[in-house]
């Protein structure tokens, strides 16, 4: 029923779910005009939140959502027994390390703060971070993906540990000697990521995905979102925008 | 069986230490028709044993029953259904105080069903009744304290009630307004045979409106008589208290003084009911030779009797004042002399 | 600058229009349903009424759980129920029914305390007429309690306009969620500083009607 | 300089459509010790005017000056010095609910400066002077109206103040009772010189109390004079309505058909104060022969002369009777014959 | 369940602590500033002691004002003044802060509301003693309204309980936040039930002891 006719009477709308940060700008002014040609007018729905938009998925209020990773997907849909799919990569803005007291790791004292979000995903990653930069280190045989601070196991510099809601950490910088800031938070905060004292190494399993229930895999929405997520046009759109520097997903650079 | 029965009433208020009696083992019965009075002073009882009538204080042992239905033991409907027939006119008003006189009158009328499109015309009535009807607008604060308690009348008044309980009713009243009060309700009295309970502590009110009254003292009802035999006849030392007190003035200081450098003899003359007819002063005058000159006294007319005392000063020759006297004490039956 | 504008201009009716729809929606049923709560805590409290403790202390027990849900956790909570009642509960009107939720025991207190106050007096001269308890209610106890039941409204309103910014979690919206999502996600500050000007605006007329009806109703 | 002085005092009450015109252009000195008492029907702006006098309501216009300070335009803290030494008796009592009896006296005493220390003492002693001793813990929820009226009186006495605002300081009390008070106020009043403003609608009251008094009506002052020419000779019709109710009682109907029967004539004499000691119904009965019987009257002692009416009965030949008749109208001054 | 209660274990005592310590803090100041502003209010809009609609006005903006504030960004805008008061804002001591912030104006509401309902006519007659205005407070205004204030009290002290659960955001911890970080964020259910249930108990216990004192300081 649905053409890829141009006239916006015949629009079907279909509701993205996103939270706060580049990702929903992403899905309206690049992902949206390419859907549009599709044949879809994308409505753009905020949650101040991480659980909502998976939920409003499952239960069908939304047609997709675009907030989240693969691990916390994973992580997510197994904990709340939904069927989830991940359809297709974003490019992606990493966790990174600032300060506006230090200018290198290697100045961090003993007893220093440090900020890292509260939300589980952010904060699993968060501590990642903080072992591969040696500062901590974490108990084995654990699920790293859900790493909380009880987790850690040594703590040489004994820092001190602030969690915090996530997009306090851009402002906590005047309180703490480091903060560990996500992507989209540090983008929003115009922190350039050249500023980093130390940059999360993004893994696959961290890059944002666009998801929908597994039973509307296959339906011609989701094969719409596919086809352009993997279009050049999509590519050339992000190269023009204000998300050049993400991280791209691994597929472009075939 | 009588329209109001209280049989051994009592009501107790627990206190941390102590405990206050304000009414003890009160028995009494109203008939229908009647108009029944209770006196006594500042904290008798008199407000607690008439709040009991309507259940507004449940009793703390005894039984009260009104028109057969025993409030103390009423369903909530029946004690409701009761209500509405009885009219209560509080001490202290308790009017609605952010509705108009109007709405506060329009209330009592909604309660006792009385339909709703006639009830301006019957709230101007009421109204007038206690010449307030131009102020069916104002609110409670605006108005003067015996305004206030004119409302309060009128409320009571609009149901048309079997009973009407009035507590200190005309306290806040001049005696004309009092008296203009009374009068309403003498005549709905007579004209309806609605039953009313009034507490007072103006005399005046008790003689010109009781049928009965009760005495109360420290909540025991010492005594319980006629209006007439109250001020004729008082029994009890409370009865007689209050009654003295509103007939026989006490003798001022200075004419005390006067009456000493004058040669005479002062004489109280008891009025009970029964000499006012006969012409007793002038007979005695003219039989002994004296002259009596009235200094000062209070006569009243209750239920067509004269009842009251009479300062009389009695000059002439000694034996003739002596004689007076014996014979005024002969007639007059209580005739008391004042040391002078 | 240019960015603030921008932002409002896409995002500033529609926000305040989904505030003003919340705010209605449970501001109405938290005082009509809150009145009805409070009245029944002070009916079954009242000895001039029908002072029943087992029936008082189950409806204070009911309200004070609601009341013990933090805010956050009663929205996540009551998503089933939003969505029975409002259809889609990541809506304005799905928003509006947890702040409806939150907002009738809040209300309740306030209404049970605006009743609590009158004077026994009055009630027992009410008590007297017979009046039943529904007479009772809309000419003794309504009009007494009135200045403070409206206190009681602006103090209600108010804060389910606070409450109202935490609807973003549902995807609700509303203006104190655009001032969260730009304001402070997106440290837009001119965003922020301009819809807090206009939630302060908002929030001094509804005092300043709340004040003037309060004096109005106080003839005592 | 008068220690009360009022001049063209008006309070006008605005309201949506009308306004009310409480008290208009009322002029009156109080001097310092004086009683001087104000006399009204209910609503006349009694309790107005009382309140301006402590700056309680402010007059729409003129002039209020006590102690010579400037009422209506004092500063807040002269206001307050001002108020210190006026005691006001409020008509509905005005106590603090949620304070014991005890609680609301020392709030007074506190504002007045007295020392904590000394509180419980002087409470009690004031307590006591209105019988109220042992209720010092109650809260006034627990008292009976008269009760909370005597409370009102206790705590407005505190702080011995130089004067005395009484608005029916009495009327919710019994006689009783009520003459304590006013012996208590007078006491008062002659030991420390006080003056005492005292509002009151009971005529006995006035009678016993007032050394000078003002009849209000509808907002003026329509009479001011002292208290024994207000009985003896009141001049405007507002003080002759409240008198002539005090004093003359009306014949019972029933008397009055019951005299109808017999062959006399009905009299009423009116004392005014001059003839009280003149045995003038005696002599009349020896120089005419008649036989006079008393039915009914009143003769009040006010300030050591006689006042009132005295209702007697006069039989005998007719033309004794006449001449009676004529001898009274002369004698007594105002006789009246009553219709029968 | 062995989980939920590891969690309990290692958390529960200090959230709860933490969650006594923001609310009492809070609630002490929010009542104590909040009832003199109340007073302030009181006294410059009553007939009988210094209306002054000017500064009524201004007082009463000040206080709408923070009240427009959406408590989270209360919470971020306060930071540097926790900073100031508790040296590190991101601790309960912080979280207290914009708590006690925000209950100020709140609860000064209601007292403003408890003193407005007071009878006139007893005003007038502590105003004819002459008594100062602070004698008039503590003696006539004071017992006068304390029923309406215990019941304003426990209002906050449950509105506080629940916006403390909000003060994570700046981890300031607490019970509430506890619920939502393991009860929420991580879907340990367990968590949440059991610290719902401690705080239906504590929000049940402080509405007992609030209607009790409120009947008990009521002897009109
Ligand atoms: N709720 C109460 N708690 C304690 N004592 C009370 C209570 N109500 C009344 N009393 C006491 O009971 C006694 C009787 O009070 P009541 O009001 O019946 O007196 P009253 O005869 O109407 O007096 P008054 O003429 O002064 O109105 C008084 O001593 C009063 O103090
Ligand atoms: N606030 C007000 N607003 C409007 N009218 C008022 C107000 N206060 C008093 N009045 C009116 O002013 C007149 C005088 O009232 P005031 O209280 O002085 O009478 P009063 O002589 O004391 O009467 P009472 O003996 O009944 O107490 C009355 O008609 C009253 O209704
Ligand atoms: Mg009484
Ligand atoms: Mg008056």
């Amino acid at each position: 029923k649905v053409n890829s006719g141009s006239s916006t009477a015949k629009l079907k709308t279909e509701t993205i779910g996103v939270a706060p940060g580049p990702y929903g700008d992403m899905a309206k002014d690049v992902i949206g005009p390419l859907l549009k040609e599709k044949g879809y007018q994308v409505k753009i729905k905020e949650f101040n939140d991480y659980v909502q938009p998976n939920k409003a998925l499952n239960s069908g209020e939304i047609d997709a959502n675009l907030f989240q990773h693969t691990a916390y997907l994973k992580t997510f849909a197994k904990q709340n027994n939904m069927k989830l799919s991940a359809i297709g990569e974003t490019p992606t803005l990493g966790m990174g390390i600032y300060s506006k007291k230090i200018k290198s790791l290697k100045d961090l004292k003993s007893g220093d703060t440090v900020s890292l979000a509260n939300d589980p995903s952010n904060l699993a990653r968060s501590l990642q971070l903080l072992a591969a930069q040696h500062l901590i280190t974490l108990k084995s045989g654990i699920n790293v993906a859900q790493a909380s601070l009880s987790d850690i196991a040594t703590n040489p510099k004994n820092l001190t540990f602030k969690t915090l809601d996530a997009a306090q950490l851009p402002q906590s910088r005047d309180n703490v000697t480091i903060a560990l800031i996500p992507g989209n938070y540090s983008w929003n905060a115009n922190i350039k990521s050249s500023s980093a004292l130390a940059l999360e190494h993004l893994k696959e399993e961290y890059k944002e995905v666009f998801v929908v229930k597994t039973s509307q895999k296959n339906s011609k929405f989701a094969k719409a979102v596919k086809s352009v997520l993997k279009s050049k046009k999509f590519q050339t759109a992000i190269a023009k925008s204000k998300f050049k520097d993400f991280d791209k997903p691994a597929s472009w650079s075939k | 069986m009588s329209q109001i029965e209280l049989t051994d009433v009592s009501v107790t208020f627990k206190q941390k230490n102590t405990s206050i009696e304000a009414v003890k083992n009160v028995s009494l019965k109203v008939e229908k028709g009647e108009i029944f009075g209770i006196v006594g002073l500042s904290g008798a009882g008199k407000s607690t044993l008439v709040r009991t009538i309507n259940g507004l204080q449940l009793p703390t042992s005894g039984s009260v029953v009104v028109n057969d239905v025993e409030i103390t033991k009423a369903s909530k409907s029946q004690l409701a259904q009761a209500r509405k027939k009885i009219g209560f006119i509080f001490q202290n008003f308790n009017l609605i105080n952010n509705r108009t006189i109007g709405q506060n009158i329009a209330f009592a009328l909604t309660a006792g069903g009385y339909p709703e499109k006639q009830q301006p015309e019957k709230i101007k009535q009421l109204l007038s009744l206690v010449g307030l009807q131009d102020r069916v607008n104002n609110y409670p604060s605006q108005l003067s304290g015996g305004q206030k308690q004119r409302v309060g009348i009128a409320r009571a008044l609009a149901n048309d009630p079997d009973i009407l309980l009035c507590d200190e009713a005309t306290s806040a009243l001049d005696l004309e307004t009092a008296q203009e009060i009374i009068t309403i309700l003498k005549d709905i009295n007579e004209r309806l045979h609605i039953t009313i309970v009034f507490i007072t502590h103006q005399l005046e009110v008790a003689k010109n409106l009781f049928d009965r009254v009760a005495v109360m003292e420290d909540g025991e009802l010492v005594e319980q008589t006629t209006a007439f035999d109250l001020f004729a006849n008082p029994q009890s030392n409370m009865a007689k208290r209050l009654v003295n007190r509103f007939l026989d003035d006490q003798l001022p200081d200075e004419l005390k003084f006067k009456l000493r450098k004058e040669p005479g003899t002062f004489l109280a003359l008891k009025y009970r009911g029964d000499y006012s007819l006969d012409p007793v002063i002038t007979e005695i005058a003219r039989d002994t030779g004296v002259s009596i000159s009235i200094l000062q006294g209070r006569i009243e007319f209750i239920q067509a009797n004269a009842i009251g005392t009479l300062g009389v000063f009695i000059t002439g020759p000694a034996d003739a004042i002596d004689r007076a006297v014996a014979l005024f004490k002969e007639k007059v039956g209580v005739a008391k002399e004042v040391e002078q | 600058m240019n960015q603030t504008i921008t932002i409002l201009q896409e995002n500033l009716g529609q926000s305040l229009w989904e505030t003003f729809e919340m705010v209605v929606i449970s501001g109405v049923i938290g005082v009509v349903f809150g009145t009805l709560i409070g009245l029944i805590l002070y009916y079954y409290s009242n000895s001039l009424f029908s002072p029943k403790p087992v029936v008082n202390n189950i409806v204070g027990f009911i309200i004070n759980a609601i009341r013990s849900f933090p805010f956050l956790i009663l929205m996540i909570v009551l998503i089933p129920f939003a969505k029975f009642v409002a259809g889609d509960p990541y809506t304005p009107m799905g928003g509006a029914v947890s702040l409806s939720v939150a907002a009738v025991p809040f209300f309740a207190r306030i209404a049970e305390s605006a009743f609590a106050e009158i004077d026994q007096g009055v009630i027992e001269a009410a008590r007297s007429t017979g009046a039943g308890f529904f007479l009772i209610f809309t000419d003794v106890l309504f009009p007494e309690a009135l200045p403070s039941l409206i206190r009681g409204i602006v103090l209600t309103i108010i804060s389910l306009i606070g409450y109202s910014a935490m609807v973003g979690t549902i995807g609700a919206g509303g203006i104190g969620n655009l001032a969260i999502q730009f304001g402070y996600n997106r440290y837009e500050t001119g965003v922020l500083i301009s819809v807090i000007v206009i939630l302060v605006i908002i929030v001094q007329i509804i005092q300043w009607i709340g004040d003037r009806l309060a004096v109005h109703f106080t003839r005592g």
